[in-house]
């Protein structure tokens, strides 16, 4: 079954109207991985763009077709232990699910997070990285990229400022914690995502952790309809590359046929447009220098 | 002040919250039918999606919440897909 | 057949535990609370109990996996003290608001600064508004009976809501006593067995949980909190008479009084200093005087009437507290003694007193002195300051 | 009621020791309580532990102030503790000591009937460990009588093993009881 047989035929589980911004492709990231998922899953959705929008609902109404509940931003992945615990306790299969902006992820929610990855909490955890506190109005996180404007991290008006300090690699550090299953995402790479979903609700060992890179038009600047071509020169640039890395072994899922500068892909943010030619090439050199790395990961086996 | 909740706690088990994001809307995407060669990209890259797929592999697009963004345009490889500016209020 | 035992006041709380057989079970250790964790995870791996262990990174955690467990729909047990509490209070909140019936024992220790480890329930006290109800216990067969009576209480259909045992750090988490251990069936027999019907996370039933709410809706959620408090009211003293029929063992229920009939003047203490309290009032009445005892035993809900029916009628009153109210100036459980009288519409005399703070002993000299304290009072007929025990005592 | 106060170093056992003879009367079918000063429990550290027996259940749950029997489980406290603080009139007092350590400090006139013996001689000897809480209790029950000598036995040999036995009964056999009243030290 190819990949658009098989999301045809699978039940939208989010609610057909939330209220995410015209064209956000978190909101694509979340109606494709609940369809994969299906409606035996408890979804968590911690306070971020995804409750600012409704998935968890309203008074006495659902945004979601499944279980959906509002874990606290820095206990999500301590909630769902506890709700996967007791249903290992008697005995039932359920997908135990977070989908977690980068707040709740990276900095609030970071030591719970360590700590079930650690313990082996067997929940599947899916980060969705829109480099700051976007439902609040466009803070910076520590996933934040060097240089980006945020309301935090301002610009003052004779050009300069940003955010001062480079960015968490996050996805890396979740590797470092020896789970299971840990991939990136894109929305710009759908079959890949549905892919590394499913690959992550098999994981019966351990916590998996998926990744997702969702540039945030609103927060950055992007026009709506680049949504998904912004979220593609991320991977193109190598700045965000689509990588997995099972029981400790890291695989290259996505080599760019070209390779793009990440002036390419800083260009269609209005949060970079500050940035002088010094401070991108920064970027780049970090970039290649991050890509190398990874490369050199993937190339141990 | 009259209470009339059902429920000791805040939950939510009375069916879907549901947001008219089609009213948002203020350029609406349409196909040419012609051009259109089913390849399916814009099903796979609309946040709400909007764009339905149909037993014969075709695909069209149902307006009740898109809201307009215009990523289906933009990433249609054969130019299909034209967005074209709603007049007056949004009803469709 | 109830074993006899030795215990102290942390093994009690695991052993209490135990026996209601919860599913799920989270902590993070913290001295004075550490044994507790430890002699819990020794169960486990002797297979005396049947839970499910989290061996969580921090008491944000362990607040955090019973609260997700709970709503998942399983009995919950977990346990900390001072900072660990502190820690917690995010979720503390939220697992009081969304009526889940958790256990916890607070192992009561005083909240730094200064750096302290001692005991003192400045921790649980400075909680009590966040919607949990808090028990306050004496010795270390009351912290085991109270854990058994806590779940009851906290998953009755009216109620609803997470218990907190709370027992003074050291004096009695460290102390060892006879602890009588009911056998299993006659738990079993007492405590049935938790189905949730309120609220539950099951792809069978799904709903959500915590949609964002109106300030409407929200009102009228606080509003059956409030009732779940009410019930409990009611419920504390009932299910005291039934606990002592099953098992022998009665304290009273919401509140218990000591030599309190015929009494003209009463001291108020809480948790583990009632008991030389106790000795001093028999010391106190031997002299001549005839003061009574009222042991608080629940701070939420506030047993307003039962406080305010022990109290109307004498010359005076005085509590010990081991608590600071910051602004008041007084002991914490002071403030709610004074307020429940005023709607006895008495102006009876009243001396707020503190001692054993970070865990100083409160000893037959302070209770003499309270109750010294208390007959200024009767005999002036006028209100005190608040009297420090432990320094008067000094400069004595 | 007997109120007892407990003298050690961290590492004897000596708070394990109080909580024995909780154990001891409770298994009796009386009332006890024990509990450790409270501070950090470290190796070589200064332990106060503190014990009350009864016939009836005991509402104290605080220290003792005024002991009807101290034991000092190591002969150093006697110079660097005060370990004769409080003390009741007619007092007995336990000591991990050879007679030349007692000769040389100034025992309490409250003290009615002193009783040595060397633990941590016996303790070397038997267990090749420095530690003479056994030993101690052994002669706690001779010097006091407030424990059942049988019954005391049983309970260290539940807690510490077989091995324990025998330093029980070697405190409870070498211990030297003098009453004060009959002669000087």
């Amino acid at each position: 079954m190819n990949i658009y047989e098989k999301l045809a035929m699978q039940e939208e589980m989010i609610s057909p109207g939330i209220s995410a911004c015209v064209g956000c492709n978190v909101e694509l990231t979340i109606r494709t991985v609940m369809r994969v998922l299906g409606p035996n899953t408890i979804l968590a959705i911690p306070p971020g763009c995804m409750g600012g929008v409704g998935v968890v609902g309203w008074d006495k109404k659902s945004g979601s077709k499944t279980p959906v509940f509002f874990p606290l931003l820095d206990n999500v992945a301590s909630m769902l232990a506890g709700i996967k615990l007791y249903y290992e306790h008697i005995g039932q299969k359920v997908n135990v699910v977070a989908f977690a902006g980068d707040g709740a992820s990276a900095d609030a929610g970071l030591q719970c997070l360590s700590g079930a990855a650690e313990r082996g909490d067997k929940i599947l955890y899916i980060c969705y990285d829109n480099e700051g506190y976007m439902n609040t109005g466009y803070q910076r996180s520590g996933t934040t990229t060097k240089g980006a404007w945020t309301s935090t991290t301002p610009v003052s008006r004779q050009g300069c400022g940003g955010k001062k300090q480079d960015k968490k690699d996050f996805p890396m550090i979740m590797a470092m914690h020896d789970i299971p299953y840990m991939a990136t995402c894109n929305p710009a790479f759908i079959k890949d995502m549905v892919d590394k979903v499913e690959k992550a609700m098999a994981v019966e060992d351990g916590l998996a952790f998926l990744y997702v890179y969702n540039p945030c038009l609103t927060g950055w600047g992007i026009q709506s309809d680049k949504s998904i071509e912004s979220a593609r020169a991320a991977v193109d640039s190598n700045f965000a590359p689509l990588y997995e890395v099972i029981d400790g072994t890291f695989k290259l899922n996505y080599q760019p046929k070209e390779i793009i500068p990440v002036k390419n892909f800083v260009s269609y943010c209005k949060k970079f447009s500050h940035l002088n030619d010094l401070e991108i090439e920064n970027l780049q050199q970090q970039t290649d220098s991050k890509w190398h790395r990874l490369q050199m990961l993937c190339e141990m086996g | 002040m009259k209470y009339i909740s059902d429920y000791i706690v805040p939950i939510g088990p009375e069916g879907l919250y549901i947001i008219d994001t089609g009213k948002w809307r203020t350029r609406r995407p349409e196909m040419d039918i012609v051009k259109c060669k089913k390849c399916g990209t814009c099903f796979l890259y609309c946040p709400v999606h909007a764009v339905k797929r149909h037993e014969d592999k075709s695909y069209t697009i149902d307006y009740t919440y898109c809201k307009g963004c215009g990523i289906c345009a933009n990433e249609c490889r054969f130019d299909s897909i034209e967005m074209i500016p709603e007049e007056g209020d949004s009803d469709a | 057949m109830p074993e006899i035992k030795v215990q102290n006041g942390n093994m009690a709380a695991a052993t209490g535990a135990a026996l209601c057989r919860p599913d799920v079970i989270a902590a993070y250790p913290i001295t004075p609370q550490t044994p507790v964790v430890e002699y819990l995870t020794q169960f486990k791996a002797d297979g005396e109990i049947e839970s499910t262990m989290s061996e969580v990174e921090s008491e944000l955690s362990a607040m955090s996996v019973v609260t997700g467990a709970s709503l998942a729909g399983s009995r919950t047990f977990t346990a900390t003290a001072s900072q660990g509490l502190a820690l917690m209070y995010e979720p503390y909140f939220r697992a009081s608001t969304l009526r889940l019936p958790i256990v916890m024992a607070v192992v009561n220790r005083e909240m730094i600064s200064p750096q302290t480890l001692w005991g003192g329930p400045q921790d649980a006290l400075c909680v009590r508004d966040a919607g949990w109800i808090q028990i306050y216990v004496e010795d270390n067969q009351e912290i085991l009976d109270t854990i058994i009576l806590a779940f009851r209480l906290a998953e009755d259909k009216g109620v609803l809501l997470p218990v907190n045992v709370c027992y003074d750090g050291f004096y009695l988490s460290h102390m060892s006593e006879r602890v009588e251990v009911p056998d299993q069936a006659s738990v079993d027999a007492f405590l049935p067995h938790y189905v949730p019907e309120h609220i539950k996370l099951d792809p069978i039933r799904p709903m959500s949980v915590d949609p964002l709410t109106n300030g409407y809706l929200l009102t009228e959620y606080r509003l059956r909190h409030t009732q779940g408090h009410q019930r409990a009211l009611k419920l504390i003293d009932e299910l005291d008479a039934e606990f002592a029929n099953q098992f022998g063992r009665s304290y009273g229920g919401l509140v218990e009084e000591y030599c309190n009939t015929d009494s003209d003047a009463v001291l108020v203490t809480m948790g583990s200093m009632t008991g030389v309290a106790r000795e001093a009032v028999d010391l106190a009445r031997a002299r001549g005087r005839k003061i009574g005892l009222l042991k608080l035993r629940a701070v939420r809900p506030f047993p307003g009437a039962r406080v305010v029916k022990a109290i109307a009628g004498r010359k005076a009153f005085g509590v010990v507290d081991r608590s600071v109210s910051f602004g008041w100036g007084t002991g914490i459980t002071f403030q709610e003694i004074r307020s429940a009288m005023y709607g006895e519409g008495s102006n009876i005399p009243a001396v707020p007193m503190i001692g054993g703070l970070g865990g100083e002993d409160v000893t037959i000299e302070h209770m003499m002195l309270a109750i010294d304290c208390i007959y200024k009072a009767v005999e002036s007929g006028l209100s005190n300051e608040t009297v420090w025990l432990n320094k008067e005592i000094d400069i004595m | 009621m007997k109120e007892i106060r407990l003298h050690g170093i961290g590492g004897m056992g000596t708070v394990k020791a109080g909580e024995i003879l909780v154990h001891e009367t409770v298994k009796e079918g009386k009332y006890g309580n024990s509990m450790p000063f409270f501070g950090f429990e470290r190796q070589g550290a200064p332990v106060t532990s503190f014990v009350r027996l009864d016939d009836k259940p005991i509402r104290p749950k605080n220290k003792v102030y005024q002991p009807d029997c101290v034991i000092v489980l190591d002969p150093s406290l006697l110079v660097s503790a005060n370990v004769f603080e409080g003390l009741n009139d007619n007092s007995i007092f336990v000591v991990n000591s050879r007679i030349e350590n007692l000769e040389a400090i100034k025992i309490s006139d409250r003290v009615a009937r002193i009783a040595y013996v060397d633990a941590t001689g016996i303790a070397m000897e038997l267990l090749n460990r420095a530690i003479p809480n056994t030993i101690m209790l052994g002669a706690f029950a001779r010097a006091t009588g407030w424990a059942e000598r049988k019954s005391l036995e049983e309970v260290i040999v539940k807690f510490f093993g077989e091995k324990n036995r025998e330093a029980f009964r070697r405190g409870y056999d070498e211990v030297k009881v003098i009453e004060l009243g009959e002669g000087q030290l």
